[in-house]
């Protein structure tokens, strides 16, 4: 078993914290992972994309060329990602930002409305974790979303425990979400 | 004196948003506007021209100088 | 819960060199190294270990070089342009045989180029970028899982033989996380003195120590010279490591260390799963070069893929080593901090 | 009607890389008026820095060129050489200028070269993601001076403005900063000064600026604004170190 | 009386960079370049040049990446550790396109080593001691008449390809005299000033320029350093230079640059008058190396000599433009700054 | 008898390499004598310098390491955080602390590290053959300066021992000489005064000591004592600059 | 007291004749000898012991610590 | 016609400028020269020697290793440089400082009292003059004794012109001296 995804949109949309997640709910589970940032060319603001990849066997390369999913925040990435998806892959993509429309037949596409989502959960800013929760959903045979919350939780809790709650709340809606429309 | 126009003119896209003009202006006639530029940012306007008394500190502060500021010809008494 | 961590590669160099025993780290911010240092801030004073923020690369190696000197582990880690600034310091450090411990986390060249991952200083960590005959060991582990190997082992080689080591790697691997383990601690306590350590004369019995590398007399400098040739010999000899993956008499053999290698790594198993007559040296050791692995492999082979990301500069010692002109090489490269991807790899390998 | 501002002609019209907020736009933006009004942009050659105006030659419409990391004064000293009628200046951070470049910087001010710094000071290590700078001030934490800048571990701040003016050759030496419209017209003032004096060889010419660095400090811009203004102003205090033409001596 | 005069070697080092239209010298003293500095700070001011002593050689070399890339014929002089130090910028200025001179006056080493003259820095300025894809065009006369005469070629190269240049000496050159002729004396005024020149937009139709290494996206940097690599090799093409004496097809090929090809010069006359087939192949520029042409004067060869005062180095890159395992490769080498004596030569010519 | 003065112990007996007359040897007797009288050669460590005193290691009957130029407060700091309780101490040159290192002797001082530095000022580049030093007067012909130093080509002197005074780190700094008995005294009473501060931790303590170039200035000895009184410790003026602990601040 | 031993001893061999110790000191007693060492130099000796005031200044000002200085024991009256 | 000498001593006997006066007189007759010196270890004080080539052809090797002439000026010099003269070559000793005996019968041997003549020129330092003096005897088919006066008035007349005229005499009274002796 080797799964992989890219998570790309804006610097501020918490795309490499949720690839950063992923790893460490199948570390978690004892399995191998790899996250690989990349920073575009800009220092800051920019656009940025993270690639996470989980097996059961060693790793070999963590860079990704035709990822299985493609996670999208914003109209850039929409650009640059969408057609390095594999055939038959899934793309993921922000449907409260992204307005360009999806141009492959050969990929399944879902539209989450991410940001409307994470506001239900209490922050416009947990779009991300919605996003992760259809995550969970789609490799829920990896780790149960409970596993993938506590791994949230490792990651953020420390830091800003006050926005755990907000983010369980979002990985469920998003989790949901993709339980109804897939 | 030409009453309509604008004293403060921003070039909004420029303008990130930072509120630096927002803080300094003495008469408080800058907000963040609705719009949205192609970097994300929302841009500043004015929003009192009359109350403006173009005294151009909006923008020596802003970094982006995205501002510019007109003073009204004082007309002869 | 295993022991396993997801750790972030150049915080991963920095935890493990603690747990070698080092407990001084001398400095500069540079992308994409700086974590390490960071980390080091950190974690240094837990354990009662000293971070200090040098003024520039100059400065940290030659803090380094006082503290090895004086018989500690101690590390700098820095990026290209930095590492150009100690070439000096290490120059000096082989010449007076002093066990400091470099971390570089390549990026694109030349100048300021960029900060993504290269691979384009072989030649300055192998051919000696400093002046005068002398070699530095480079180590160049592919995986944050071996940097975590190789760091305890680079500050012991690195006392072994009284000579500087590098750990080469590069920002692909010190900006990655990945899963990995730690399964050794040693208490710096334990660590042993050295009785050529300039660390007052009442810790060597009170004979005093010199550590210079000047020698004006020529006939004695060309004698101390072979002499450090000699010890490069036997570095050469003992210390030379490699990895490989493949069939035993590989047609196809594909040379590439670091980040590279790893990107490899899966196209190789792939088209050996193929049915090709393939196999992937990957040299541990930068200098010293497995050389008579490197010949011995490659003795089948008909053809050897060069891939590194820098504009050729492994291919030369390549062809050096084979050293068999009837043999077809095939170079790519990637300069500037590009990196491959895994299906340009493949069809490289496809031929 | 009558422009009271409008954006200088050196300034080139591009949208700058700097995060929202960040005074190093106003720095730029000052050195640009300057140059309009002296009339001195097609004679000016400028030396950017390794820091966050790495990019810097992107800004004005003059000639560039972006020196090694803290080899700013070095690289102007070649360059003044060459054409000794050309406006020559470096833009530098704090990092650039007072840590890893400190010796070329001090001996610009040695040499007495009729070059002029402009030093950011931000006391902080913008570009790399916020380590401590030889200026950052004690107790600020740092990512690496997570426990807060202790000086017994990591030193003291440096006043730079103060350790040039000590130098035989400077012909000025001063620090400002731009966290008010008062500010940023004393700081426009010093570097038309500064400005004048090398065009009148008069020796080498310092300005450090007290900035702000909003994203490292975790600050909104207001919030960076009153930091230098409360805080680093307060320990870098502003004004003019030395003055060769002047009697502003403190 | 004639025009040749007896003169130093340092000496004529600045007399023909004085004459060659150079009127910027930035340099730091070290023994055995010193005199170089010393004539130019005497020298320059006569003609109206500029003398800087730098605060260091980092300084010194950024000094002179400001003036070269202010479109000015400009130099700065060092030895082995002095050139280390300048590592960096010459990565700067390689990656930036910056035409600048450097003479190196190499000693033994590593470390501070002796003063004495040696060769032992032959990696570091021919494979890039900085960091990243690069290389300085490297000229290597082997008296001070060649020194003179490579000088003016030396400059007009930087130029020509926006490329450092390193002229390479040695202690022994630097400091012995000879009796020598100056054939030319540019006027400055007359070399133009390049349209890239930092010079005010006034001076270059009021457009901007901007000299930069930096380029931070890793495609772009890519395709920079591919066109580096074109550029290099151009060079390659049209710029390596040597020289020959023997026989035409000999059995024996002497390989040695510098001092020591000169050291084996009369040795080589000597064994020819014996009637040995043998001939000495002397690359005038080491890089770039006059490949093709070594492997042409080898192809008859049984037995190739590589002398050279270090532990080995030219010996790898003749071994591989060479490339031909089946002949026999004989290395002797002196590190440390101690020469080779005429009879000792003699005695290995003869085998 | 009673000994009035003997050859201390830590004074290695052996024909030194210096020129005859020069000042270098009397610092070094100074510094084996206080090291003899507090009990300290076999708890130090010394880092020579390139310069004249690169073969210093062979006088002092203590740890030593040979630095590259400049570089001895750095090598000083790596070693006395590898081992705190050592003394350790940098000899160097005015060309190694004060040109080529100048940036490594300032961050001494700013990083009050717990080392002590002496700085020979001979106002030339000795072991290299009379090229002009930092501390060159105004005037003075070198290889270098053949016309004399002249500001306006080849800078200014530096004062080494008030810059050094003004960084936070800094516990003492201070310069004297060597041209008379009482130099001498009082320079032995710094050397002692330095080396007491550093083992109670105070900081960065840096001694500036005026001394001669027989060779390279062209004169006798006598005369080149006579000079280091008459001229240069005229415009190097002698004395304490800073001093955490007395109140002898200037 | 010992009224024949030297109170001003000179190590000839370190001696290079530089001297120092000679203009230094205060009575004048000190001058070049005539002998010549293994580095062609000629160590200085006392030439009048008696009028030498032990002050030690030509053993300070020596570079090479070439001169050992003795002071005769006080008698007790 | 190639000619070579080693001239060696202490620093300040002036070995170096001999074999520079013995260059520029060559050169001045419009042959070729080299001149190479050699310190010791020690910087300052210690022995110095130098090689002076002269050629009407193309010089190879500046660097001599078995000198047809060696002018030897002290006792540390004498032991390192006697044996290194070609056989039938020719040792010049200053036989006022050398105490050595001569060990070999291959050389022939001429020992000049060049202090003592010197003084008779009016300074001791200018023994260097004398040996130079006897050089040009020996050399005196390649340059006449006028010539090489004027190539010592070319290099030392400038910066210290008062010594001309006693080195003149020395040069003089070391021609003669060889003259009688040869
Ligand atoms: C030789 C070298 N060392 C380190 C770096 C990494 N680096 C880039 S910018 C920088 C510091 C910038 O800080 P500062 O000068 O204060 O400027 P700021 O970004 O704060 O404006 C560093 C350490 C480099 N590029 N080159
Ligand atoms: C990197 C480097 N640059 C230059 C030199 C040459 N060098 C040796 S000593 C010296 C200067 C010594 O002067 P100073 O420090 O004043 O000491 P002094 O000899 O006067 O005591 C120089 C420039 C060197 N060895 N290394
Ligand atoms: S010009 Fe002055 S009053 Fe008008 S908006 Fe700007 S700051 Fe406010
Ligand atoms: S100061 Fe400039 S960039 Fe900032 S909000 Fe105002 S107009 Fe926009
Ligand atoms: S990182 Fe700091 S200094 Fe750099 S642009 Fe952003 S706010 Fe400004
Ligand atoms: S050269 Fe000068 S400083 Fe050096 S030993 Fe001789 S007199 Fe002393
Ligand atoms: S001890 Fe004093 S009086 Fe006696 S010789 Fe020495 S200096 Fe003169
Ligand atoms: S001071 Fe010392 S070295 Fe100098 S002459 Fe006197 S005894 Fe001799
Ligand atoms: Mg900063
Ligand atoms: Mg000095």
């Amino acid at each position: 078993m080797t799964k992989n995804v890219v998570i790309a949109g804006f610097g501020g949309q918490g795309v490499m914290l949720m690839g950063q997640i992923l790893a460490l709910a199948a570390t978690e589970k004892n399995l191998n992972a790899t996250w690989l940032p990349s920073y575009g060319p800009e220092q800051r603001g920019g656009t940025a994309n993270c690639t996470t990849v989980i097996s059961d066997e060693e790793i070999g390369s963590p860079v990704v060329d035709t990822p299985q999913i493609a996670v999208i925040m914003n109209n850039p990435s929409m650009e640059k990602f969408e057609k390095m998806v594999e055939p038959k892959g899934t793309v993921l993509l922000n449907s409260t930002l992204i307005t360009i429309e999806p141009k492959r037949s050969d990929v399944t596409y879902l539209r989450v409305p991410a940001n409307e989502l994470a506001e239900q959960s209490g922050s416009q800013k947990a779009a991300n974790m919605v996003m992760l929760g259809v995550m969970g959903w789609l490799w829920k045979d990896t780790f149960t979303i409970e596993e993938l919350e506590s791994a949230m939780v490792h990651k953020v809790g420390d830091k800003r425990p006050q926005l755990v709650e907000i983010n369980k709340k979002a990985i469920e809606l998003g989790y949901e979400f993709a339980k109804n429309i897939v | 004196m030409n009453e309509g126009a604008l004293k403060v003119v921003v070039d909004e896209e420029l303008c990130k948003q930072c509120e630096l003009c927002v803080s300094i202006c003495p008469v408080h006639v800058l907000q963040i506007s609705s719009r949205i530029n192609s970097k994300g940012f929302h841009p500043v306007e004015i929003f009192d021209n009359d109350k403006c008394i173009s005294c151009g500190y909006c923008a020596m502060t802003c970094p982006e100088r995205a501002i510019a500021v007109y003073k009204p010809e004082v007309e002869r008494a | 819960m295993s022991d396993r961590i997801l750790m972030k590669g150049n915080e991963a160099v920095g935890e493990a060199a603690v747990r070698s025993g080092c407990r001084l780290y001398f400095g500069y911010p540079i992308t994409p190294a700086s974590e390490i240092a960071e980390y080091m801030a950190y974690r240094l004073p837990q354990v009662n270990g000293t971070f200090i923020q040098a003024e520039s690369e100059l400065a940290a190696s030659n803090m380094l070089y006082g503290a090895a000197a004086a018989g500690k582990y101690a590390m700098t880690a820095s990026s290209s342009p930095g590492i150009s600034l100690m070439q000096e310091a290490i120059s000096y450090m082989a010449g007076a045989e002093v066990p400091a411990l470099i971390v570089d986390a390549m990026r694109g060249g030349p100048g300021l180029g960029d900060i993504q991952a290269a691979q384009s200083d072989y030649f300055q960590l192998t051919k000696g970028g400093g002046h005068g005959d002398y070699h530095v060991i480079v180590f160049s582990p592919y995986t944050i899982q071996e940097v975590i190997n190789i760091m305890p082992l680079a500050f012991q080689t690195a006392f072994r033989y009284r000579n500087p080591v590098v750990v080469a790697v590069d920002g692909l691997i010190g900006q990655m996380m990945e899963a990995v383990e730690f399964n050794y601690f040693t208490d710096p306590e334990e660590i042993p003195l050295p009785d050529w350590s300039l660390s007052g004369k009442f810790r060597h019995g009170n004979k005093k120590n010199v550590n210079t590398s000047l020698e004006l007399d020529p006939d004695k400098l060309e004698a101390i010279n072979w002499r450090l040739q000699g010890k490069y010999h036997e570095i050469e000899e003992k210390e030379s490591r490699y990895d490989y993956v493949g069939v035993d008499n590989p047609e196809t053999l594909v040379v590439a260390y670091g980040t590279v290698a790893r990107l490899t790594i899966s196209a190789v198993k792939k088209v050996l799963g193929e049915g090709k007559s393939i196999g992937l040296f990957r040299p541990v050791t930068l200098w010293p070069f497995p050389k008579a692995a490197l010949a011995q492999k490659a003795k089948s082979a008909k053809r050897i893929v060069v891939l590194e990301m820098s504009a050729g500069q492994l291919i030369e010692d390549v062809k050096l080593y084979v050293y068999d002109p009837t043999k077809q090489y095939e170079f790519h490269g990637h300069p500037g901090g590009t990196t491959f991807t895994p299906s340009e790899i493949e069809q490289i390998l496809r031929g | 009607m009558k422009v009271v501002y409008e954006r200088p002609k050196t300034l080139e019209k591009v949208v700058n890389h700097y995060c929202p907020g960040c005074h190093h736009g106003i720095l730029h933006a000052l050195i640009a008026e300057v140059l309009d009004e002296m009339n001195l942009a097609d004679k000016a050659v400028a030396v950017a820095p390794v820091g966050c105006a790495v990019l810097a030659y992107n800004y004005l419409d003059i000639d560039w060129i972006e020196a090694p990391h803290g080899r700013a004064v070095a690289i102007a000293t070649g360059i003044k050489l060459a054409h000794p009628d050309l406006l020559v200046f470096t833009y530098q951070g704090d990092g650039d200028a007072a840590s890893i470049g400190l010796a070329e910087t001090m001996y610009g001010a040695i040499r007495g070269m009729n070059v002029t710094t402009f030093m950011y000071n931000n006391a902080i290590y913008g570009m790399t993601g916020g380590q401590m700078a030889p200026t950052t001030l004690i107790g600020m934490k740092t990512t690496t001076s997570p426990y807060g800048r202790d000086p017994k571990r990591e030193g003291y701040p440096v006043k730079m403005a103060e350790t040039i003016a000590l130098q035989g050759g400077t012909a000025f030496s001063a620090r400002s900063s731009l966290y008010n419209p008062r500010a940023i017209t004393d700081t426009k003032k010093y570097i038309r000064h500064a400005f004048e004096l090398q065009m009148a060889k008069a020796g080498y010419t310092f300005l450090e600026v007290v900035g702000t660095c909003p994203t490292n400090w975790g600050m909104t811009p207001v919030e960076a604004s009153e930091f230098a203004k409360n805080e680093l102003a307060k320990f870098y205090q502003l004004g003019v170190l030395k003055d060769v033409e002047g009697s502003e001596q403190k």
